[in-house]
C-alpha cells in the first residue's frame, strides 16, 4: 500500500501574492486617474481608454493563439498596458491612431520578446513612441481641459475614419504648460493647477496631486518599488534645482517641473514597470537617477518640451548594462575575513 | 561550395541563387546600411540598387579578368581599389544624371565602397570563376540587392507617404505614417519582412515534416 | 552591529518575515509518548560515515546501551531507545529517499522510561580531547537539522582559534516550538551543555541568540547566566533564516564566513539549543542520545505539541498518537515548512536530525496555496529578500535556459544555501530554490 | 573575410615584391584611367546640372527674375564673382528680362528640429521686403517639420515681409520672428506652423539673424548691383 | 549651442544623430558582433579608434588632393590611406603593447573599411570641419558607436534569456531592438538648440 502523499520540496509555503494580484492593484490604483480623466476631457477620452484598452487585450489574446501558448489576458497586463497608453496620449488623439499604437504597444513590445515579463521596453511607452513618430501632428496637438460640452460631444478628431487624416481641432488646441514654458518664454500657470489638474496634457497628465495619491497606494501595497519613484521625482528635482539655482530666470522652479507633464505618472507607474527596469535595488537607483536627469535634460535642452517617455525608453536600454555593475553586495565576499 | 560550381555550366540557377536563395540582404544580411538608409522612397531604393548592382557587375567583371595575374597577397588591396574606382564612376554619372537623386541618396553612393557585398563577392566568386559566370553571378545578386531595397522602399513610401515612385496611391485624406520615413521605421520594415520570411518558412517546414508523417504513416 | 540595530532590533540585513504560526504548540509543555511497538534505527542518522552494528538479530538489548559504533573519527554511535529485541539489520527507506541500512528494534512490552545503561565519566578532570571523544561516545548530533556531528564541530583544526560560541536559539521556521520549549523548560541542561561546549572548543566566551517572539525563553536564560560574564544572551529581531549559521554570526558578531568557508575560519561555531540542552543533559548521567524532543504541529494534526520522542519512533506511530490519520493527501514535512521535505512513505523513523513533523494540507491559511507558475515579471522580490546578496531572478532565467556553468561562475550558484526565501516571495511562484538545487547537483555530477 | 585569412594561409610561394607593386601600380593606372575619364566627361555636365539647379533657385525666391548674376559680399561692398578676389558671402541678384533689378538671393543657415536647414531667400530693395524663401537643404520630419518648404500659409506670410531698416541702417526696424499661427501683430512677424513650432522657428530665427547683418552691409551699394551688364 | 562649436559636434555625432541609430551607419558590426557585451565592448572601442584614424587620414588626404586639385581621387584614396594607416596601427599595437592588441586587435582587420569608418571621413568632408572640428566629430562618432554597440549587446543577452517566438529571433530580433533604440533616441532631438 502506498500512502496517496504527495512528495515536494521546500518551501512548503509562500507568501500569499501573485502576479495577478499586482497587476489587479495596479488597475485599480490606475482608475481614479482615468476618472479623473474623463471628468476632466469627456467622452473623447472614455472612447480612448476603451480603444486602446479592448486593443491591447486582444491584441495580446490574437498572439497567444498565433504562438500556441495559453491565455495571459487574466493577468491583467495587458489591460494596464491599455490603460496608460491612453493616458500618455493626447485627448483629442483619433481612436484608430491609439488603436495602432495599442496593437504595436503589445505586439512589438511585448509578445514578439516572448510576452509578460520579457520586454526589455515598456510596452505602453513604446506604442505612444510608435504613435508620438507615425503621427507626429496628432500626439502633440493638445486641447483645453474642462469644455463645455465634452460629455455630450467628442472633439472633432476623435471619430477620424480609419487611416484618414483627423478633422482640424484648432478651435480646441492649447499649448500645454511645458510647451508654453519652452516656446512661449515663460510659466503661465499657477503651480496648484499643475496640482490639482485643471491644465491642458496627454489624458493621465492632469492632477499631480491626485497621480501621486494613487501612486502612493501602489508603493503601500508593494506593487510599486518605493526606489523607482523616489529616485526619479529625486533625481529630476535635483537636477532642476541645480539649474534653477544658477538661472532662476531661465529654468523652472524644480515644483514646476515635477508637477507638470507627465512626470508623476511616468514615476509611479511607468518607470516602475518591472520587467523592463533592474531587479537590483542598486540597479533602480541607477536607473531612476538616468531617468530624471533625462528627463529634465530633454525638457530644457532638447528639442521637445516634454521628455519622460524618451527617459524612460533610454533608461530601459540601459538596464542591461546597469544590472551589469549593479547585482547585490554577496555575503561572504568581504575583504580581510570579517573581523 | 565555389569548387563545386567549378564544373556546373552556367543555368537560371546561378542567377537565381543570388536572387532569393542566397539573398544578400534577407539572407546573408549583408550591406544592411544602404538597405536601410536610402529605402525611404521607391526612386532612391531603386536607384541605389541599380549604382549597386553596376558597381558589382563592374568590379566582379574585372576582377574575374584579371584574376589569374592578381597575386595573392595583393588581392584584397587590388579589389578594394578596383570597387573604389567603379564607385567614383558611379557617384559622378548620377550627379551628371540627376543632381536630385544625387542629393537623396547622400553619401550612401560613395558608402558603396564599404559594402561588403561586393568585396565579397569578389573575393568567394569573381576571383575563381570565369568572366560569363562571374557577370550572370553579379547580376543575380545585384538583382537580389535590388529586390530587397524595393521591399523596403515601396512598404516606406507607401506607408509613409500614400505613394509609390512619387505617384498617389491612397484616396486623399489618408494619414500618412510618419515613421516609416525615419529611421526606426528602417528598422522595423525590414524587421517585419524578415519575420514574415521566418513564419512563412516555419509554415513550409511545419507543413513539411506534416506531409512526411503522413507518408510514413501511409506505409 | 550597532548599525543593523537602528530600528526593529538586532538581526541581518534582507530575509523574510513569514508569519510564525507558533501558537498551536508554543505554550505546550514538553510531553512524553508511549513507545512504539517497532523502533527503526538507521546507521547514518548524521552527516559522515555510517555506524558499525554491535548487535545481531534475536538479541535482547537495554534502554540506553549502544547498538551500534562510530566508524572512526567522522561517525558516531547509535544507542538502543528501548528495551527489546533485535529483529535485524535491513534496507529500509528513510526521509531522504534511497535505502540505508538500520536496525530494527521490537520493544519489549511494558519497557519504562528508565535508562538502563550508563559510562560514567568524571567530566571535570577531562581534557579537551577527552572531553570530545566523551561527546562523540554520547552519539551527538546537531540538533538545529544537518545533524553534523557534534565532535566533530566542536574540534577546531590546528592553527584555528576559536574565540566565540554561538548558540543558535532563533527557531526562526514558523510553526516549530520545540527549542522555544528546551528553552524554557531546560535552561540548567542548556547552560550546563554551553560551558561543556566552550570548554570543549576552547571558547572563552558564549552567545546565546534568541528570536524577540520568545521573549520568556530570553528571560529564563538571562536568569540562568546572571553573574556568568562569559555568556551573553542576546535578543534578536524574528526574521527567517535567522537560524542559518551564516546569518546568526552577522546578526550577533557583524562578521562573515567567507565564501565557501566555514566558522571557525572567522573565530565562532555555531551550535543548536537542543545540540545543548543534549550536551548538558547527556554527558553528566553518562548516557547516549535515544530521544529528542519535536514540534509535531499543522492544520492536520488533532494534538499538536512538543513532544519528547525516542529516536526511531516511526512517522505512522507518532502521527496516530498525536491524531492524525494518514490518509487523506496531505504534506508529511520532517523539519519546518521552509526547509523541511516532505517523506514519502510513513514508515521512516524519526532521526537524530529531526526537529519537527509537520501536517500541511494544500489550501490551509494563506501561505498554503500555490498559484500556478507564472513568467518571472523581474519584480526583484527575490533580489530584495536574498540573504546571501545573490540575484535569484537571474539565476532563474538562467536556470530555464539551463545555463547552469554561467549560474557558477558569474552569478555564485554555489554561495547559495537554499533557504527558500526567494520562492518564499515570489509573486510569479517559480521554483527558485527548486531550480537551483537541480543545478547544483548537475553541476556536481558534471565536475565529477 | 574568414576565407580570405584561409586562403592567403594556404598561399603557395610568396611572390616576389616587385611583381606586386607592379601589379598595384598597373591596377592603379587602370583606376587613375578609367576615373580621369569619367570626370573629365561628367563634369560639364554636372557643373551645368548644379548651374541650373542654383538658378531654379534663386528665380523660386525673386518672382519676376528670368536672368541672374553672383557677386561676392566684400569689406566694399559686392563685387562681381567673376572678378572677385577675396572670399565672401555670395549674393545671387536676380534681373527681370529687360535687366532690371528684380532683387537678391541670399543664402541663410541655422539649427532645425533634426539638423542644420539651410534655405535661399529673396529681398527685393524697392519694397524693403522678404519676397520668397526656399528650403535648400533639411533633414525636418517629413510630414511635419517639411512643412516649412509646403504650408501656404507659413510660405505666404513670408512673401511680402517687412525687412526695412531702421533710420540709421544699422539693422532691422521690425525684428523678424515667428508666432503662433494667426498671431501676427508687428510687420517682421511670420505665422507658425502648429506642431512644427521649433522648425518654423528656427526659419523666422536665420531670416532674422541673416537680414539684420547682411541688408545694413548691402546699404548703399545697391546701385552696384543695379544694372546687368 | 553654436552648431559649429565642438560640444555641439560631438553631442550631435553621439547621441542626436547617432551613426548606426540614425543615419545607418556600420549596422553589419550591430548585428553581427553585438551579441555578446564581453565582444561587444572591444569591438565599439575598436571602432571609435579607427574612426580617429580614418578622420586624421582623410583630413590630411583633402589637403593634399585640395591642393593638387584632385578631389575626385578622394574615395580611392580614403581608403586606400584609412587601410594601409589601420594595418600599420596593429602592427605598432602588436609589437608595443601585446595585451592592448588582444582585447582590440582581432577586431582592426574587420573593421578597417565599414561604412561607418568611411562615413567618418566622408562627413567631416562634406560639412567643411576643421582640424578640431574633425577630430571632434569623429570622437563623438565613436562614442556614440560604443554607445550603441553597447546597448544592443545588453539588450540582446537579455532578449537570449527569454522565449522569444522562433520567427522572432536571430537578426529580426536584433532590428527590432535596433528599431527601438532608435525610437528612444529620437528624444535626443534638437539637444542643444
Ligand atoms: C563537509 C563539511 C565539513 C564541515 N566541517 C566543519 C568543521 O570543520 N567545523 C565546523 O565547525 N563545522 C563544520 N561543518 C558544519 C557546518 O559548519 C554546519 O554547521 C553544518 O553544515 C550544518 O549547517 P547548516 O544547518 O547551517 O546547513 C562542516 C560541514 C560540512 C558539510
Ligand atoms: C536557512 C537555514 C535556517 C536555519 N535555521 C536554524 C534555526 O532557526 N535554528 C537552528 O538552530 N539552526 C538553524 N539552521 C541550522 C544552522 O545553520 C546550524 O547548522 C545549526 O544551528 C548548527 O547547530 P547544530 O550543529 O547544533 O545543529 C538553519 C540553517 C539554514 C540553512
Ligand atoms: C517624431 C517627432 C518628430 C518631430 N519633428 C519635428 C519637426 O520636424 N519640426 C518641429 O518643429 N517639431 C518636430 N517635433 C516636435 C513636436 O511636434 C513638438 O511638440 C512641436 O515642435 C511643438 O510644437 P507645438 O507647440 O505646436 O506643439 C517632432 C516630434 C516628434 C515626436
Ligand atoms: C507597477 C507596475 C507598473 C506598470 N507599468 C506599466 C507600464 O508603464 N506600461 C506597460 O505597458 N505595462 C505596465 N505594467 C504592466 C506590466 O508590467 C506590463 O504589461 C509588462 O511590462 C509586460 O511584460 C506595469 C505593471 C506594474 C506592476
Ligand atoms: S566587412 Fe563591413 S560590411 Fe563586411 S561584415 Fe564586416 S562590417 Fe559588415
Ligand atoms: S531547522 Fe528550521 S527551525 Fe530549526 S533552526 Fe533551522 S530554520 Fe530554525
Ligand atoms: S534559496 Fe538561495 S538564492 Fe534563494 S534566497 Fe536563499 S540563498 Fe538566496
Ligand atoms: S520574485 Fe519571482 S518574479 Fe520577482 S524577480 Fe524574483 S523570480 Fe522574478
Ligand atoms: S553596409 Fe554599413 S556596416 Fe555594412
Amino acid at each position: 500500500m502506498r500512502p496517496r502523499i504527495e512528495i515536494k520540496t521546500s518551501p512548503h509555503i509562500k507568501e500569499p501574492d501573485s502576479v495577478e494580484r499586482i497587476m489587479r492593484s495596479v488597475v485599480l490604483a490606475l482608475l481614479p486617474v482615468c476618472a479623473f480623466s474623463v471628468y476632466q476631457f469627456g467622452i473623447s477620452v472614455a472612447a480612448l481608454l476603451a480603444v486602446t484598452t479592448a486593443t491591447a487585450v486582444l491584441t495580446e489574446q490574437l498572439f497567444n493563439r498565433l504562438s500556441g501558448r495559453p491565455s495571459t489576458i487574466g493577468d491583467y497586463s495587458a489591460v494596464i498596458t491599455g490603460l496608460l497608453l491612453a493616458l500618455t496620449l493626447p485627448p483629442a488623439f483619433p481612436l484608430w491612431m491609439a488603436a495602432v499604437s495599442a496593437f504595436v504597444a503589445i505586439a512589438l513590445g511585448k509578445a514578439l520578446f516572448g510576452g509578460l515579463g520579457y520586454n526589455p521596453f515598456n510596452p505602453a511607452l513604446l506604442g505612444r513612441a510608435f504613435a508620438a513618430a507615425a503621427f507626429p501632428e496628432a500626439a502633440s496637438t493638445w486641447t483645453q481641459a474642462g469644455l463645455a460640452d465634452r460629455f455630450t460631444e467628442f472633439l472633432p478628431s476623435t471619430l477620424a475614419p480609419p487611416f484618414s487624416t483627423p478633422a482640424s481641432v484648432d478651435a480646441y488646441t492649447t499649448a500645454t504648460p511645458l510647451a508654453e514654458w519652452k516656446f512661449e518664454g515663460g510659466i503661465a500657470t499657477e503651480t496648484w493647477d499643475l496640482m490639482i489638474g485643471t491644465i491642458a496634457g496627454s489624458a493621465g497628465e492632469t492632477s499631480a496631486l491626485l497621480v501621486l495619491a494613487c501612486g502612493l497606494f501602489l508603493v503601500l501595497r508593494g506593487a510599486v518599488n518605493w526606489r523607482v519613484p523616489v529616485s526619479v521625482l529625486g533625481s529630476a528635482a535635483a537636477t532642476a534645482g541645480v539649474f534653477y539655482a544658477l538661472d532662476p530666470g531661465t529654468y523652472p522652479d524644480p515644483l514646476f517641473v515635477l508637477a507638470s507633464g507627465a512626470l508623476m505618472l511616468g514615476a509611479f507607474f511607468m518607470a516602475s514597470d518591472m520587467s523592463s527596469s533592474p531587479v537590483t535595488p542598486a540597479g533602480i537607483w541607477i536607473y531612476g537617477i538616468l531617468i530624471g536627469f533625462l528627463t529634465v535634460i530633454i525638457r530644457f535642452f532638447g528639442g521637445l518640451p516634454e521628455g519622460v517617455m524618451y527617459a524612460i525608453l533610454l533608461g530601459n536600454a540601459a538596464v542591461p548594462l546597469i544590472e551589469r555593475i549593479a547585482q547585490p553586495r554577496m555575503y561572504g565576499l568581504r575583504k580581510g575575513r570579517g573581523q | 561550395m565555389a569548387a563545386k560550381r567549378e564544373q556546373e555550366p552556367i543555368t537560371m540557377d546561378t542567377f537565381l541563387s543570388g536572387l532569393w536563395r542566397e539573398n544578400p540582404v534577407f539572407v546573408m544580411l549583408l550591406g544592411m546600411c544602404p538597405v536601410l538608409a536610402v529605402t525611404n522612397t521607391t526612386e532612391n531604393a531603386l536607384a541605389m540598387g541599380l549604382a549597386t548592382t553596376f558597381v558589382l557587375v563592374c568590379s566582379t567583371g574585372l576582377v574575374s579578368i584579371l584574376r589569374d595575374f592578381i597575386p595573392k597577397e595583393v588581392r584584397i588591396a587590388s579589389y578594394i581599389v578596383i570597387i573604389a574606382t567603379f564607385v567614383t564612376v558611379v557617384d559622378y554619372a548620377i550627379q551628371a544624371i540627376s543632381l536630385e537623386i544625387y542629393n537623396a541618396l547622400g553619401a550612401f553612393i560613395q558608402l558603396i565602397v564599404a559594402n561588403c557585398m561586393i568585396l565579397g563577392r569578389a573575393e568567394a566568386f569573381a576571383s575563381r570563376q570565369p568572366l560569363g559566370k562571374t557577370l550572370v553571378d553579379a547580376l543575380g545578386v545585384g538583382a537580389g540587392f535590388t529586390l530587397a531595397l524595393l521591399c523596403l522602399g515601396t512598404v516606406r513610401e507607401l506607408l509613409g507617404a500614400g505613394e509609390i515612385l512619387g505617384i498617389q496611391v491612397f484616396a486623399d485624406g489618408f494619414e500618412p505614417w510618419v515613421i516609416m520615413l525615419l529611421p526606426p521605421g528602417g528598422f522595423f520594415v525590414l524587421a517585419g519582412w524578415l519575420l514574415l520570411f521566418a513564419w512563412i518558412k516555419e509554415r513550409q517546414n511545419q507543413r513539411a515534416a506534416a506531409a512526411k508523417e503522413a507518408t510514413a504513416d501511409g506505409r | 552591529m550597532s548599525v543593523l540595530s537602528f530600528l526593529g532590533g538586532l538581526t541581518f540585513p534582507r530575509g523574510i518575515e513569514p508569519p510564525g504560526r507558533k501558537d498551536q504548540t508554543r505554550e505546550q509543555p514538553i510531553r512524553r509518548l508511549s513507545f512504539a511497538p517497532r523502533m527503526v534505527l538507521p546507521l547514518t542518522q548524521h552527516f559522515g560515515r555510517p555506524a558499525r552494528p554491535l548487535v545481531t538479530r534475536g538479541q535482547e538489548v537495554v534502554r540506553g546501551e549502544p547498538i551500534a559504533e562510530a566508524d572512526g573519527w567522522p561517525s558516531v554511535p547509535v544507542h538502543a531507545p528501548v528495551t527489546g529485541t533485535v529483529e535485524g539489520v535491513e534496507l529500509m527507506p528513510t526521509a531522504r529517499g534511497p535505502k540505508t541500512e538500520a536496525i530494527l528494534l521490537r520493544t519489549a512490552p511494558g519497557d519504562s522510561q528508565v535508562v538502563r545503561w550508563h559510562r560514567q565519566r568524571d567530566l571535570d578532570a577531562l581534557s579537551r580531547r577527552e572531553l570530545i571523544d566523551a561527546i562523540q561516545d554520547a552519539g551527538i548530533v546537531g540538533q538545529g537539522g544537518a545533524s553534523f556531528p557534534t565532535h566533530l564541530k566542536l574540534s577546531v583544526p590546528d592553527g584555528y582559534a576559536v574565540d566565540t560560541l554561538v548558540v543558535n536559539g532563533c527557531e526562526c521556521e514558523p510553526f516549530l516550538s520545540a527549542d522555544h520549549r528546551l528553552m524554557v523548560e531546560a535552561t540548567e541542561w542548556i547552560i550546563t551543555g554551553v560551558r561543556l561546549a566552550m570548554r570543549a572548543v576552547g571558547a572563552p566566551q558564549a552567545v546565546i541568540g534568541v528570536e524577540d517572539n520568545k521573549p520568556d525563553a530570553v528571560a529564563a536564560l538571562q536568569a540562568a547566566v546572571a553573574g556568568d560574564d562569559a555568556i551573553r544572551v542576546t535578543q534578536l529581531k524574528s526574521k527567517y533564516p535567522q537560524g542559518s549559521e551564516k546569518m546568526l554570526i552577522k546578526a550577533l558578531l557583524d562578521r562573515e564566513v567567507p565564501s565557501g568557508g566555514l566558522p571557525y575560519e572567522i573565530g565562532a561555531v555555531v551550535n543548536n539549543i537542543g545540540t545543548m540542552a543534549q550536551l548538558g543533559y547527556l554527558l553528566p548521567r553518562g548516557e547516549g542520545l535515544i530521544e529528542r524532543v519535536i514540534t509535531v504541529a499543522g492544520p492536520g494534526v488533532e494534538r499538536p505539541g512538543n513532544y519528547r520522542v525516542p529516536v526511531g519512533t516511526p512517522l505512522r506511530y507518532l502521527l496516530e498518537a498525536v491524531g492524525f490519520e494518514g490518509d487523506d493527501p496531505s504534506r508529511i514535512i520532517l523539519g519546518g515548512p521552509m526547509m523541511g521535505n516532505t517523506v514519502a512513505f510513513l514508515d521512516v523513523p524519526v532521526t537524530k536530525g529531526v526537529s519537527g513533523v509537520l501536517v500541511l494540507p494544500e489550501g490551509v491559511g494563506d501561505e498554503t496555496e500555490r498559484p500556478p507558475t507564472q513568467p518571472c515579471i523581474r519584480c526583484g522580490r527575490c533580489v530584495e529578500v536574498c540573504p546571501v546578496g545573490l540575484n535569484p531572478a537571474e539565476l532563474g532565467r538562467l536556470a530555464a535556459k539551463r545555463q547552469y556553468q554561467v549560474m557558477e561562475e558569474r552569478f555564485h550558484l554555489n554561495d547559495c544555501f537554499e533557504c527558500g526565501c526567494c520562492s518564499y516571495v515570489c509573486p510569479s511562484n517559480i521554483p527558485l530554490v527548486q531550480y537551483f538545487r537541480i543545478a547544483k547537483s548537475l553541476n556536481r555530477e558534471r565536475a565529477s | 573575410m574568414s576565407e580570405a585569412s584561409q586562403s592567403q594561409q594556404m598561399a603557395p610561394a610568396p611572390t616576389s615584391s616587385l611583381r606586386l607593386v607592379g601589379t598595384l601600380g598597373v591596377i592603379a593606372l587602370l583606376a587613375g584611367l578609367l576615373v580621369v575619364s569619367v570626370v573629365e566627361w561628367t563634369r560639364p555636365i554636372i557643373a551645368d546640372n548644379h548651374e541650373r539647379a542654383l538658378q531654379q533657385a534663386v528665380f523660386d525666391v525673386i518672382p519676376g527674375a528670368t536672368q541672374r548674376r553672383d557677386f561676392v559680399l566684400t569689406d566694399d561692398g559686392p563685387v562681381p564673382k567673376e572678378e572677385a578676389e577675396e572670399r565672401g558671402p555670395i549674393i545671387h541678384a536676380g534681373y527681370t528680362e529687360d535687366g532690371a533689378l528684380a532683387g537678391v538671393a541670399l543664402e541663410a543657415s541655422g539649427r532645425g528640429y533634426a539638423d542644420v536647414i539651410r534655405i535661399l531667400y529673396g529681398y527685393d530693395p524697392s519694397c524693403e521686403c522678404i519676397v520668397g524663401m526656399s528650403v535648400l537643404e533639411s533633414q525636418e520630419t517629413p510630414g511635419l517639420g517639411d512643412r516649412i518648404e509646403t504650408d501656404p500659409d507659413f510660405l505666404g506670410s513670408i512673401e511680402g515681409l517687412d525687412a526695412s531698416l531702421t533710420e540709421d541702417g544699422s539693422g532691422l526696424k521690425y525684428g523678424i520672428r515667428t508666432v503662433d499661427p494667426g498671431e501676427r501683430e508687428e510687420p517682421g512677424d511670420i505665422d507658425g506652423i502648429t506642431g512644427a513650432t521649433v522648425s518654423a522657428e528656427a526659419i523666422g530665427d536665420m531670416l532674422h539673424r541673416s537680414a539684420n547683418e547682411r541688408l545694413p552691409q548691402l546699404r548703399g551699394h545697391w546701385s552696384e548691383l543695379e544694372r546687368n551688364e | 549651442m553654436d552648431a559649429d562649436s565642438l560640444s555641439y559636434i560631438f553631442l550631435n555625432a553621439a547621441i542626436i544623430n547617432n551613426f548606426v541609430l540614425a543615419l545607418f551607419l556600420g549596422i553589419c558590426p550591430i548585428l553581427g558582433v553585438s551579441g555578446k557585451l564581453g565582444t561587444a565592448f572591444p569591438m565599439g572601442v575598436a571602432s571609435a579608434f579607427v574612426m580617429l584614424i580614418a578622420s586624421l587620414a582623410a583630413y590630411g588626404i583633402n589637403i593634399v588632393l585640395g591642393y593638387f586639385e584632385l578631389e575626385f581621387l578622394s574615395l580611392i584614396a580614403y581608403i586606400a590611406v584609412i587601410a594601409s594607416a589601420v594595418q600599420l596601427v596593429e602592427m605598432v599595437v602588436k609589437k608595443f603593447s601585446p595585451p592592448l592588441y588582444r582585447a582590440l586587435g582581432i577586431f582592426l582587420p574587420l573593421i578597417t573599411t565599414n561604412c561607418a569608418i568611411l562615413g567618418v571621413a566622408l562627413f567631416q568632408t562634406s560639412y567643411e570641419y576643421d582640424f578640431l572640428q574633425s577630430l571632434t566629430y569623429s570622437l563623438g562618432a565613436g562614442a556614440g558607436f560604443i554607445l550603441a554597440i553597447v546597448l544592443m549587446a545588453g539588450l540582446r543577452e537579455q532578449v537570449d534569456l527569454a522565449d522569444v517566438p522562433s520567427v522572432a529571433r536571430g537578426a529580426a530580433m536584433s532590428l527590432m531592438l535596433a528599431g527601438v533604440l532608435s525610437l528612444a533616441f529620437m528624444g535626443f532631438a534638437g539637444l542643444g538648440g
